[in-house]
């Protein structure tokens, strides 16, 4: 069996071994093999081309910015998804801007170990999908799966423009799949995870799985939730989470990071703008709250959205 | 017209020692929790490190600024902190000061001149010249703020720019850099290319210090000296000690990355064990003393521990889940 | 006649004569007066309290946070908003974390001179407000008169929470009010600017005025456009907008900011959700185009929101 | 084994000075046009720095890497930027490089080695170390990448994880710093506390240079070295250069803040003028071959602003209003 961090690993080994303008660059990627083991052995593999990074986010970036230009492909690695503040300049600034400005395309690929685990606190929790998204000139990735996790971050490689890959720490080790796939739906289109009729339930990251769950749930009331993975948040796959909203005439968005502007806001305000008529209800939101992320698992627990509370929301939205 | 600085005392040594030993006989039990399951989140120790944190913690005054970090369990306990407290927030009771909101190194008492460091490395060191800048600004004068990091924190854009800024208004800073060679498991040769940390003092017109990290006589006195001389008006100071971490990066960590000839070199030494054997040459303490301290820390840390593990944890129905002080801000969209 | 700049320096020049825990920090804001002068003789009138900072925006946002934990009241500028990416570390994750993680206020104020004017380029134009408002643990301010430039900015300043009070560089000058107000509207609260029957225009900052001209274009065809200038985007004043939308059934919000996840996404998942049955017609948005901010003034006119697309969109949106 | 430096000679002089002589030529054509409104945006000039500029770019080879900053337009020109494309991008014309998109000084063509700032200082940096990290991973080597930052720029975080990133890969990386002791307003003793900015070189293991920045041939002679050292393998170069901006930090301002003593001191020198006598000094040039050098580079600049002035501005209807080259990335919603 395939974790889902395995999979990001021999992704980077695929990407290595293919493309000659791989290389790798971050925080004790090297020998060590990385915090979370994700480029376990790959030192080793390819001599030269994973170089352990000094303890700075900016200059990693940067570094990766300029080979870029020169023609190369670096995959950088933030330790931690929320260590990428200190590295933001350059993405958002630099990456970002660099095709818009001179016509130079940036192919960069900065992972972010993001999202929420048990006893992670405030600074290994965050989930900053929805801040690279606002600022234009980034793809931002967040693979929900597995087969996602391979296949996104090798098509993340091969994209000319910089991508922001948020891979979730929670599904790192409990993720598992029979093998990898040959084929995959290209970035920027969202999957139908589980097919319903009575209400669309959109989400990414590890909240596809709350969000399945709590099908699971709703299924046993005899209730179907039709559970879309946007999997690229940004480009957002409007027209499938338009026709499926479509199907069921309602909307329940879940959401890991914060609630203000978040991934949930996003597709709320694409889908009462442009299908506006095809709700039949008040579409519903579900976010973390709105404070740090706590450190204690009982808070933690609740901090975040969970199946039961995303299946008590769409109790709501069903009227059940 | 610099006072002199007083040399270390017999008893200033046997007070930092037995800090360092009280330190030791927590983080010991730290990890055997961590093994035991029974820690929210991760463990981060300093084992030895604790002469250097130490020797800060315990020359700074009431009034004075500390932001501890990651290996400054030693330091934490001589500033005033405590082994309840430490131990209420790695087992997450609801009584810990930071109530199950963050946890182990990131704890911290701010109006109490503890701040509570967040993980970005190199953050604190603006932070601790704020603190002493706005303390001038309101006319008070005598006052150091100190702060730790390692050799990797050296390489942020946070460190240059704090220390810079700090230098600039000569304020009476203290970094303290413990080299001990890796940044989790990063070397020196990937960390920075100077001949050595210290080389680093000129570039920003501060004074350097060098320290012996595993020989606590040696820290207290480079400490207290370059405390003296940020109190007495001589700016910012760095610190650099020499030293390895005896334990992993977090207990998770088997820290098999650290070359066996270092581990073999001086700088393997246990500034603990090392102490010890000064006391007992020096005459300074009884093995039969050694042994009573010991048991006297362990006597604490237990008792401490057993307290802890009555305690309450958090209840996240009483929390008002709110990251802003002013009622009128609050607001919580998207929370049903 | 007193400018929207000149409020911004007579409220720090209050702030720091009233409460001596007030001291001003940042780039060239001394003897200099600040790039846009908001600190003109300040340093003069209170010497050693206005203090020019080393060219370090992470630094300057650190010490300000310092020096609020030992009591102080700072005030910092950053140069331009697009620069406090270099300080967003200590904004996000420092300033914000704080009172939450440890009990202890952090009141501290960030001046962010935002937004655009002709001419200047990808890197002095930007709208952070959403970026801002998406971590928890801020208030984000958008004063868009004289009159709240100068009493938001007094509030901010007593208030024991970070701000970040995003002032508008376009208003700086061209906008004037006879004398500065003794009693103001309270920090949170939105303000009907210009009422109206038709639909609602929820907006801030800058657009304000682009939605008022847009608004008496509107009049001259006998419609009536409501106008709710934000004044705070986070916390946001959701009641006043639905009591808004509850009059007109039909919402358009136009923000200056790139559009996912911007103030427009957020104030339209805020209705949607919270006053859906209000709204007798599809909510609409329009930001600034999703590329970074053009230099050309005339890629730049068309590049945000100006009176005539958002009298066009409210057209359609009226259907007139 | 390191190839010795040649030195620069009369004819190496000749041709950094003209290039300077068009740069200055050109810049107060960019202050007249500035004043008479025709300008898009600010304008930012390096009047006073041409002869550390000029000698950056002239000595960099095709296949070289650089990153100019605020004040480099006699580098950029010498290293292959024309006046065509500098009077386009600052007229706002659509066939300039830049397309209207961006401005002044953050052209560039990134493709050819002559990277386009973003404003943010010390961002460059960490850039042209990847560049280069990436030639040498592709198994070039020989090559050399520069950039140039002020007094200011060494404040910045960017500048120190940058410099250090690139010190601890041995990059071929060279640094150039010119003091001209204001950061806009904010004078040197407020920027930094350190005897001298060179004192950093030994803090990153970097070899330091310094050069008098009014100086046309220690310029040149000291950047020459320090490139060569580059080049061979000698790792990052840091260049220090003492000298005064003559203009305000952009044409709004009047840098009135610069003191007089300054001004009147060695480095209020006009490094441009210093060339001139230094010419005619040395006999290398007559006040003839001066006079026609200048008209030279009148009639250059003039024909190129006539001709620029004609061409089409951008049209926003022909835009894309994309951020991405992938067209399957694009979207664009809120913009109905
Ligand atoms: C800005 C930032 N990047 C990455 C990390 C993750 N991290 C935590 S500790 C650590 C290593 C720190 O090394 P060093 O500064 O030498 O201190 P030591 O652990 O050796 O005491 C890293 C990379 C972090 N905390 N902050
Ligand atoms: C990170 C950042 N902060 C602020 C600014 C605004 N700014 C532009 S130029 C400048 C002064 C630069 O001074 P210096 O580095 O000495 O270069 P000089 O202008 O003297 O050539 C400032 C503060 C900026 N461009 N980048
Ligand atoms: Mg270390
Ligand atoms: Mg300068």
């Amino acid at each position: 069996m395939i974790t889902y961090l395995e999979a990001i690993r021999l992704a980077q080994q695929k990407a290595l071994a293919t493309d000659p303008r791989v290389f790798l660059y971050g925080q004790d990627i090297g020998t060590f093999g990385g915090a979370f083991k994700a480029t376990k052995n790959l030192s080793t593999e390819f001599p030269g081309r994973v170089l352990d990074s000094p303890l700075s986010e900016d200059a990693i970036v940067g570094i990766a910015i300029g080979a870029a230009i020169e023609g190369a492909r670096p995959i950088v690695e933030m330790q931690f998804a929320d260590f990428s503040t200190c590295g933001l300049n350059q993405i958002v600034n630099h990456a970002a801007t660099l095709f818009y400005r001179t016509g130079t395309p940036c192919p960069i690929v900065v992972r972010l170990p993001s999202g929420g685990t048990s006893g992670g606190g405030p600074f290994h929790s965050q989930s900053l999908e929805a801040v690279y998204s606002h600022w234009p000139g980034l793809v931002v990735l967040t693979p929900a799966t597995v087969e996602d996790a391979y296949s996104m971050l090798l098509e993340s490689v091969a994209l000319d423009d910089p991508v922001v890959f948020c891979e979730h720490k929670f599904l790192y080790y409990h993720l598992k799949a029979e093998r990898l796939p040959d084929e995959a739906l290209p970035i920027g289109k969202a999957r139908i995870a589980r097919p319903g009729r009575d209400a669309s339930v959109v989400t990414h990251g590890a909240m596809l799985h709350e969000s399945l769950a709590a099908a699971e749930l709703l299924a046993q009331d005899g209730f179907e939730l039709e559970v879309v993975d946007l999997r690229s948040v940004k480009p957002l796959d409007t027209d499938t989470v338009l026709a499926s909203v479509a199907r069921t005439g309602r909307l329940l968005c879940v959401s890991e990071e914060w609630p203000w502007g978040g991934v949930a806001a996003e597709v709320i305000a694409r889908v009462s703008t442009e299908g506006f008529g095809l709700l039949d209800a008040a579409p519903v939101r579900i976010n973390a709250k709105d404070t740090p992320v706590p450190y204690h698992p009982e808070l933690w627990a609740v901090h975040r959205p969970t199946a039961s509370t995303i299946a008590a929301a769409a109790r709501q939205l069903l009227h059940i | 017209m610099a006072k002199p600085v007083a040399p270390v005392s017999t008893s200033d040594y046997i007070k930092a020692y037995r800090v360092m030993l009280v330190s030791r006989v927590l983080e010991d039990k730290l990890a055997a929790l961590y093994r035991a399951g029974m820690i929210k989140g991760g463990v981060f120790l300093g084992k030895g490190q604790e002469a250097l944190s130490v020797s800060v913690g315990i020359q700074l005054r009431r009034g004075d600024l500390f932001a501890p970090l990651i290996r400054d369990q030693a330091g934490r306990l001589a500033f005033g902190d405590t082994v309840l407290d430490t131990l209420r927030t790695y087992l997450g009771s609801a009584l810990g000061s930071m109530r199950g909101r963050d946890g182990n190194i990131h704890r911290g008492r701010p109006r109490d001149g503890y701040y509570a460091m967040i993980s970005h490395l190199g953050a604190m060191v603006p932070a601790v010249a704020g603190g002493l800048l706005a303390r001038r600004l309101r006319g008070e004068s005598g006052i150091v703020g100190a702060t730790c990091l390692g050799d990797g924190g050296t390489s942020t854009g946070a460190f240059h720019e704090g220390l810079n800024a700090a230098a600039v208004d000569k304020l009476p800073l203290l970094v303290v850099v413990a080299n001990n060679r890796y940044a989790y498991s990063t070397p020196n040769s990937r960390q920075y290319a100077c001949a050595d940390l210290l080389d680093k003092a000129a570039g920003y017109g501060v004074t350097g210090h060098r320290a012996d990290g595993t020989d606590l006589a040696d820290c207290l006195r480079t400490l207290r000296t370059a405390i003296h001389q940020a109190r007495e008006g001589g700016g910012p100071q760095l610190v650099v000690a020499d030293l390895l971490r005896l334990v992993g990066h977090g207990e998770h960590d088997d820290a098999s990355y650290v070359e066996e000839s270092l581990k073999k070199s001086r700088l393997g030494a246990d500034c603990l064990q090392l102490a010890e054997s000064h006391l007992l040459d020096q005459k300074w303490a009884s093995a039969d003393d050694l042994r009573s301290w010991r048991n006297e820390a362990e006597r604490e840390v237990n008792a401490a521990a057993d307290r802890v593990r009555r305690e309450p944890i958090p209840d996240p129905a009483e929390e008002d889940w709110t990251a802003l002080s002013t009622a009128t801000m609050r607001e919580n969209p998207g929370t049903p």
